[in-house]
């Protein structure tokens, strides 16, 4: 895998910013058309309960590679110029950020249907998993958000 | 020698992280859940079940894939996103 | 047509950061899991020629009162929880932002169907007209980025 | 007194931006594009043609929608998005 490749794919423990990364996928091309971006943030109610924290843990160089091969796969199959794939893993709080896919074309179409193929491909392969902490304690969970 | 790997709420019912098994001979990854299931039958049930994922080499592996000496042989549950 | 409405929905000459729009449409919710965004970019080329300058104009008044309209609607017919829309007018250079569409909700779905009708929406119902300066002049232009 | 508000392309071909028109009684859209066809002939053909819309009062019109003293109509060529 080329060092290109991996500088688009992240697991890490600290946020991110949209507009730098939007920026930094804009350098790749002078004939983006439409940047489609997918935000997924820690939300507070998970089946009627108050959620505190979220913590984030995954299986260390398969999880990078499941979202190396997702890139690849979107580039390939979609059309689009690139993507690029952040997820964080640790303590996230209500509101933060979580992971973010960010799908760049000629014109918009084909970025959101990568996009929206890539997040659902994400929860699907990518070993990720989350905790919540409740009132009641601490819980590892599916959900699809 | 092959590494054990545990994750999320496996790591609590196997009461480990990540362990190391001397193999003989190459297993299959059925007969290796015997082994495992023969000292935490929970994971074993689990296994039968699947409602855990196994890889080697960090790949997805089904229950006849060779494990060899020197493999990395993960155990994973259900993904947080869901299967949806 | 309330406050809060307006302060969505933008026709401005200035750049704006994704960032900030991201956060600010945060605020109003703490179950928001799911943000799609769409940014629609200056393109280099188009039809084949070389493009050095976008320029857009609206129609005052109509064109807000269409952003307006196309927000509400989402909110109403896709079960997001919110949306704003900022479309930039004046000069524009490549690679330059020129419209941004957030739709935040509690899953991820309704935002996408949400980002891509209000964006398809906006190209068919607000009066904006872009004119692209090339080689050979100005020109005004209608596409489909 | 209406007034006429011509927008992108459409500047160049009526040469101005905005004017006004006195109207005695109202009338439609139709009228009105008879009466804008007289002074810019070119201007008339793109309406009937359908090349450009008309609003009245920042609502799209059609041609027989009323057009009353002190509204604004506006003449809209083809938005930058395209009709896809």
């Amino acid at each position: 895998m080329s060092t290109t490749t991996d500088s688009k794919i992240s697991i890490q423990l600290e946020d991110f910013s949209v507009t730098d990364e939007i920026e930094a996928m804009k350098k790749v091309s002078r004939n983006i058309g439409g940047i489609t971006t997918f935000l997924g943030t820690g939300r507070e109610l998970s089946k009627g309960q108050n959620i505190s924290q979220l913590n984030f843990e995954h299986y260390p160089k398969m999880a990078e590679k499941k979202l190396a091969e997702i890139r690849e796969k979107a580039i390939k199959d979609f059309g689009i110029i690139d993507m690029s794939i952040i997820h964080r893993i640790g303590p996230i709080e209500i509101g933060e950020n979580i992971v973010l896919i960010v799908a760049t074309g000629e014109h918009r179409k084909e970025t959101f249907v990568a996009c929206e193929w890539a997040i659902a491909e994400l929860k699907r392969t990518t070993p990720i998993w989350k905790r919540e902490t409740t009132s009641t304690g601490e819980v590892w969970v599916q959900d699809t958000p | 020698m092959i590494t054990l790997k545990y994750f999320a709420n496996l790591k609590t019912i196997a009461e480990k992280e990540e362990e190391r098994l001397d193999i003989k001979n190459p297993i299959t990854v059925d007969q290796l859940s015997d082994i495992i299931s023969k000292t935490t039958p929970k994971m074993g049930e689990m296994i039968r079940e699947k409602k855990i994922l196994i890889s080697v080499n960090e790949e997805m592996a089904s229950v006849d894939t060779i494990i060899h000496d020197g493999d990395e042989v993960a155990f994973l549950p259900p993904f947080s996103g869901g299967t949806k």
